[in-house]
């Protein structure tokens, strides 16, 4: 029993890491159906500007908690620019192209960054130091849950019950529904669509951004290559969910995780991957747009 | 000009904060400094305004040749220059008769390095031309292709390690196995769309990887299928050098197959149903084609090249490990269906060309050849997003030739 | 052939029966047991307000949806009658009736020409190994294809624009592009989706001579939903009337003009517009 | 018809296109240096690159080898066996003189076959798969690392005798390197017959985190863990460990011992013990060559940096004493004479291996790695 505890916490921090990224794509994918390939290394690249940031915040002598703040906070800021310029140079001018132009662009895109990142600072992996302190109280079940799992899991409830505020209550929330229900009648009705997507990468990128720097935290490593898996399976997630559904991006990725947890607790780890990636064809052979997409029946 | 001038001040100055963190600070762990890469700030702020300035003007070119288009004064005044290469005979049979002298001639004047990449080079001309059936024609976006790639080379490997299996029989084999994995593989994902497939068969893909990677009985896992011979011709011992010839020869011959099947299924009636499947699967299935047959038809025939080439690679290579059947490769595989314009085939084949073969050439920029390599993608989506060649549909000459006058 | 009557239905000759068909989506039901018969030779309407389920019992007869309830029974000139609820599209297809599209779903990146050859799929056999080979079979084949398909495209006269791509055509001549696909497939009933939707008067009678004559020529009976009352009424031999899933109405469209309940539908609709 | 002039011309290729391998005499000498120099690999290959173009850069200034300037020629190879081949033919027909590389074994089992034929001396830092020396299939083939089997045997012994676990759970990172030494590890294990195998299992390169891995070595209660793969994945795992408060030993082989471990995993560093080549820090030619990079790029150099700083120094030796670059001098230069490298005092055995790499297990107290006796 305590063992399934602890897989099950172990999926429960993986997955909400997913989660985190999920959203970007699956929001991303409502509004334009583009399969944002780059939005995992905005992901990576949030958490090198965190790594930076506290590296040079620790050598001017800042220190604990402040160092955390400012770190995220400027990597959230870097990420937010990085998404918004990405959608401007590498999406924009591909909107009216045909439907698989963007994906390749995106995927160059994607092995721009990486080799960026690899050039610009180093392709070695770096430490990430612990920004989040050990707490007292979970220390009698630190063997099932830490402290810093427990700051992930957290964090990302609170992101999402955020983001879901910002869809249902603001006036850019409207927006961006209006726009992925329909396009063209959003702009008739006077919504700036260019805005609203530039803003849909925005949050999709913070959120990124604060995986990353959840995750740095939490495993203490990062180099220029870990955004590609994640972002692999942040959109296995998101497709696993329903693509384009928000609640459905979480769901997904919850199950993503726990699925590799088990698969590997109880199984093996060398074939994580292989239950993950099953348990994606079963859910969507069963299921064919994913658990909460709307099943879709075609018009006809 | 002068706005222009003020704007692309304005990204270089955009351009100067997004890379601060990463260009100009680096962090020294070691001895605790941060080491403040200043002119890196320089170089980006210059860099940044010159392509802010010709990307400005590369953009307005290309809206004004949209805008064109609009009024309706395109191909039908001046079809480009694609277009007249294919159909007009007087510049069509030159080129041809050059390039098939060029081609002919290509090994036997350069270095084996030359004919080694173009070997690979023509490997993803095959692999290209067959994805191009699944996505180009049957509009089956398929991102784990590299796993009937794989099923290929390790047919091939496999056979020979354990059986000694030679070249000319597991050939025939690896596209067979190929095309039953397409059909075992596709079978389970009929009713998907679009997007959905793309993950699904994504996950394949790394299935394929991890299954090979672990099942050491039989794939060797990690280490590899090591010594695997070259293509054999009646059992003369030959050089490397002249292997990779006699390679490179046999992979012309299996291109122009290629060419020659998939030119001859897209003008047929099984190509049209993969067509019409691709614009529009309800209506395409009210016509009355059954979707599964198709569906499985153009997963199979697409993978049965994948298998073939898989040989072929196995072969040149003498050494297959897993590492070979990553993401990337069907991503690559992709991009060359994508970039050559979806569906025609003279663009695929540029496209592989150009793909495979410019990350060698960028070889002299040693560490930016992959950065180079991604940029390059995204400029020739942005540029031609419809891809390096249109697809041009084939006119059926009926009995009538009132054809003609029918554009007029 | 068949005797060509134009008169009322005669039980022992139909060619479509379809008996108290009913469809529910979730907790809705959006058909209600509708009972409608075709006989050959025949041109029937299918009409009634926006939302009454035409098109939905469209999409049970030829296999988009497995009907809840109900049978749709085909007696086609040649061949056995038989129950044909749940069977794939493209079967309905291959038995032989063919449908176009309420919004016209045309293969839009391919020719005209190539459109109407898509049709000529279920009749034909060619399959990869025959299409590389390009044997005699093969060959005969395809130049039949092409002759059938250059003979519907100037039935519906389409044939200047064959090799155009099919989105670039205009309105009027998609719709008369989606009736020759479907003509290819050698229906015996063609089933016409609001084959009138969005054209002026001039493409409407057009239309409407079109549709009469591929029923007179071609021997192929016709059964369309349509909202043109004028083209019903000029057109058609017998008109069923739904509202709410239900059928409300049958019967010549001198009757239907005249039947009270079909005044109040359209006029409780009309009033909403 | 087209076919027909093809096949003619595959005859002519035949018959005729015996080319002649023979590079001009040129006053300089080319080294070619293959790795991963791009992709998810390059931290393992741009170490040994930087190590080559360094020792070059120093002997060029110093007058150059037998009075001949060195050119290193980098040649990334992703480690993917397609791109190792385009490498070596590259570097064939660039003429080098020899070789450092490839990094990865299977890389390396791809091209050595077009050197063998372009009689070419390739030395990896490390390729550590046994068939490459021990099958004779490479005779030209030599490396400055121990290969898997040695370093699996000391884990195990070590492990089994001085730590006395008798439950002993094996990782491994599915990659040619790390799976190879916890397949020798298994071996090794399982024939001495002190203990027992728990848990044999491969983690992901590159998967978000291994806690779950961790929970089914706690689960198995192994007392200790041989971990074959590289640091990252190590430094991830003896975090973890620490994380889920485990405290048994872990044991991993050379491509963790190394300044990349200490750095990334920090505290969780300390009592982690690791195979690797004889303490050689206090070595004089080691503590220069970590100087003068440290010196240059401001950074601890990387994984293989001493392999590949030893390689450079044996070949540009071996050179000195063949008095050129001819294959049989160089052969037997490689494997008379011993030379004083950044990884020891070594020469070459028949087959390839460095003989003098002697081996021990280190243990990382106060963060540095200190030897054990």
């Amino acid at each position: 029993m305590e063992y399934f505890l602890e897989l099950s916490s172990s999926g429960l921090v993986r997955g909400s890491i997913y989660a985190l990224i999920a959203l970007g794509y699956t929001m991303v994918y409502g509004i334009i159906q583009l399969i944002n390939f780059a939005h995992g290394e905005i992901y990576m690249i949030g958490a090198f500007v965190a790594l930076i940031v506290s590296g040079v915040l620790t050598i001017y002598g800042f220190s604990g908690i402040s160092i955390l703040i400012l770190a995220a906070l400027i990597a959230v800021i870097y990420a937010a620019a990085y998404g918004y310029t990405l959608e401007k140079i590498a999406y924009r001018p591909l909107r009216n192209a045909p439907r698989l132009s963007p994906l390749i662009s995106a995927i160059g895109m994607s092995l721009f960054l990486q080799n960026y990142v690899l050039l610009a600072q180093t392709p070695d992996f770096l430490r990430f130091p612990a920004l989040i302190p050990d707490f007292e109280f979970m220390e009698p079940i630190a063997h099932i849950m830490g402290s810093p799992e427990l700051v992930i899991v957290v964090t990302s409830a609170v992101s999402m019950v955020g983001l879901t505020v910002l869809i249902k209550y603001t006036r850019i929330g409207k927006a961006m529904r209006a726009t992925q229900q329909d396009m063209t009648m959003a702009r008739l009705v006077g919504v700036n669509v260019d805005n609203v997507i530039s803003m849909t990468f925005i949050i999709g990128s913070v959120l990124a951004a604060i995986g990353g720097v959840l995750v740095g935290s939490y495993i203490g490593q990062i180099n220029f290559y870990i955004g590609f898996m994640a972002g692999v399976k942040a959109f296995t997630a998101a497709v696993l969910g329903g693509i384009g559904n928000i609640p459905g991006a979480v769901l997904g990725a919850l199950v993503l995780g726990l699925t590799e947890a088990y698969a590997a607790g109880y199984i093996s780890s060398a074939y994580e991957d292989v239950f993950a990636f099953g348990v994606l064809v079963l859910i969507l052979i069963f299921r064919p747009s994913g658990l909460l997409g709307k099943a879709v029946k075609q018009k006809v | 000009m002068v706005d222009n001038i003020k704007r692309s001040l304005l990204v270089a100055l955009w351009f100067v904060f997004l890379t601060f963190p990463l260009m100009v600070v680096k962090v020294n762990t070691l001895k605790n400094i941060v080491e403040w890469r200043w002119i890196n700030m320089l170089w980006v702020a210059i860099g940044s305004f010159v392509l802010s300035i010709v990307w400005r003007w590369a953009m307005e070119r290309r809206q004004l040749k949209s805008k064109k288009a609009e009024q309706g004064e395109e191909e039908s005044v001046k079809p480009g220059f694609g277009q007249r290469l294919l159909e007009d005979p007087k510049i069509f049979k030159p080129v041809l008769i050059v390039l098939a002298l060029v081609t002919l001639v290509f090994p036997l004047v350069v270095d084996i390095y030359q004919a080694n990449i173009m070997v690979l080079a023509l490997i993803f001309v095959v692999l290209g031309l067959g994805l191009n059936v699944t996505v180009g024609l049957a509009g089956l976006l398929d991102l784990g292709y590299v796993a009937f790639f794989a099923v290929g080379a390790y047919t091939y490997g496999v056979l020979n390690s354990f059986f000694g299996f030679g070249f000319w029989i597991s050939l025939p084999l690896g596209g067979l196995m190929g095309a039953l994995f397409g059909i075992v593989l596709g079978f389970p994902i009929l009713r998907l769309r679009g997007d959905y497939l793309a993950i699904v068969t994504l996950g394949f893909g790394s299935i394929a990887k991890i299954v090979i990677e672990n099942w050491e009985e039989v794939f060797n896992g990690a280490k590899g299928i090591a010594n695997i011979p070259r293509p054999g011709f009646f059992g003369a011992e030959m050089s490397i050098h002249t292997a990779t010839t006699y390679t490179y020869y046999i992979m012309i011959l299996m291109v122009l197959f290629a060419i020659f099947i998939t030119n001859r299924l897209k003008d047929s009636r099984v190509g049209r149903a993969w067509m019409a499947l691709r614009e529009d699967e309800i209506a395409c299935v009210a016509m009355g084609v059954d979707m599964a047959r198709t569906k499985l038809s153009a997963y199979a025939f697409g993978a049965f090249w994948a298998g073939l080439a898989g040989v072929i690679f196995a072969s040149r290579n003498t050494y297959i490990n897993p590492n070979s059947f990553t993401f990337m490769e069907s991503a690559l595989v992709l991009s060359i269906v994508v970039m050559g314009g979806m569906g025609s085939i003279i663009g695929v084949i540029i496209a592989a060309l150009v793909l495979i073969l410019m990350p060698e050439y960028l070889r002299a920029f040693s560490e930016y050849r992959m950065l180079m390599f991604g940029a390059v993608m995204v400029l020739m989506m942005i540029f031609r997003p419809e891809g390096l060649i249109a697809n041009v549909r084939r006119k059926y000459a009926g009995r009538k030739v009132v054809t003609e006058d029918a554009n007029a | 052939m068949l005797e060509v009557s134009k008169t009322m239905a005669e039980p022992d000759n139909i060619l479509l029966e379809v008996k108290d068909l009913t469809m529910d989506f979730g907790g809705l039901r959006a058909v209600d047991s509708v009972s409608l018969n075709v006989c050959p030779g025949e041109i029937v309407a299918l009409i009634g307000p926006n939302g009454a389920g035409k098109t939905t019992f469209f999409n049970c007869v030829t296999g988009m949806y497995k009907p809840t309830n109900g049978a749709v029974m085909v007696h086609p000139p040649e061949g056995k009658s038989q129950k044909i609820n749940g069977f794939k599209s493209n079967r309905v297809t291959t038995i032989g009736m063919a449908r176009t599209f309420q919004n016209i779903r045309l293969f839009k990146n391919m020719t005209v020409l190539e459109n109407v050859m898509i049709g000529r799929h279920c009749r034909t056999t060619t399959s990869i190994i025959g299409a590389i080979l390009r044997g005699s079979k093969t060959r005969r084949q395809e130049r039949e294809t092409v002759e059938i398909s250059y003979d519907l495209l100037e039935k519906v006269g389409l044939v200047d624009v064959a090799d155009e791509f099919a989105k670039n055509l205009p309105y009027g001549a998609q719709r008369r592009l989606e009736i020759a696909r479907a003509m290819a497939t050698d229906p015996f009933l063609l089933l016409l989706d609001e084959p009138a939707a969005g054209m002026n008067p001039q493409e409407t009678k057009a239309l409407d001579e079109l549709i009469v004559r591929i029923r007179d020529t071609e021997k192929i009976s016709i059964l369309l939903i349509e909202h043109d009352m004028k083209l019903v009424m000029n057109i058609s031999d017998r008109i069923y009337v739904m509202e709410y899933g239900k059928e409300i109405a049958q019967g010549s469209p001198m009757d239907i003009r005249n039947d009270p309940k079909v005044i109040k539908a359209y006029l409780g609709e009309d009033s909403d517009a | 018809m087209r076919k027909t002039v093809i096949k003619n011309l595959v005859m002519v290729a035949l018959l005729g296109m015996i080319m002649p391998a023979t590079g001009f005499a040129a006053d300089t000498i080319k080294i070619g240096v293959a790795g991963p120099h791009t992709g998810d690999l390059a931290p393992y290959g741009i170490p040994t690159k930087e190590a080559a173009e360094m020792v070059a850069a120093q002997v060029n200034a110093a007058g150059g080898v037998l009075g001949m300037q060195i050119e290193v020629l980098p040649m990334d190879d992703q480690c993917k066996p397609e791109i190792a081949t385009n490498a070596a033919t590259k570097l064939v027909s660039l003429d080098v003189d020899v070789v450092i590389g490839h990094v990865c074994s299977g890389a390396t089992k791809a091209a050595m076959g077009i050197y063998k034929e372009a009689k070419i001396i390739a030395v990896s830092p490390s390729a550590t798969n046994p068939p490459l020396t021990q099958s004779g299939d490479y005779p030209n083939f030599y490396r400055t690392i121990a290969p898997d089997d040695d370093q699996g045997k000391l884990a195990s012994d070590f492990a089994t005798d001085k730590l006395g676990a008798k439950r002993i759970a094996i990782l491994h990172d599915k990659g040619d390197y790390g799976k190879g030494f916890a397949d020798f590890a298994k071996q090794f294990i399982e024939a001495g017959g002190k203990a027992e195998v728990v848990l044999f299992e491969g983690v992901t390169p590159g998967a978000m985190d291994y806690s779950a891995v961790v929970q089914k070595v706690r689960r198995e209660k192994a007392d200790a863990v041989i971990f074959g793969g590289y640091h990252p994945e190590a430094s991830k795992l003896v975090s973890q460990m620490n994380k889920k408060r485990m405290k048994i030993p872990f044991i991993g082989p050379d491509g963790v011992k190394g300044n990349g471990f200490l750095e990334i995993a920090g505290k969780d560093a300390e009592g982690v013990y690791a195979t690797g080549p004889m303490d050689v820090s206090d070595y004089a030619v080691n503590q220069k060559a970590k100087a003068d990079y440290t010196s240059k790029y401001g950074k601890e150099p990387g994984t293989f940096f001493d392999q590949g700083y030893a390689a450079m120094q044996v070949i540009l030796n071996a050179i000195e004493v063949a008095g050129g670059t001819e294959y049989a001098a160089l052969e037997k230069a490689l494997k008379s004479s011993y030379v004083d490298t950044a990884v020891g005092k070594i020469k070459f055995d028949a087959k390839g291996d460095a003989e003098g790499v002697g081996f021990s297990v280190f243990q990382v107290q106060d963060g540095k790695f200190v030897e054990l006796n």
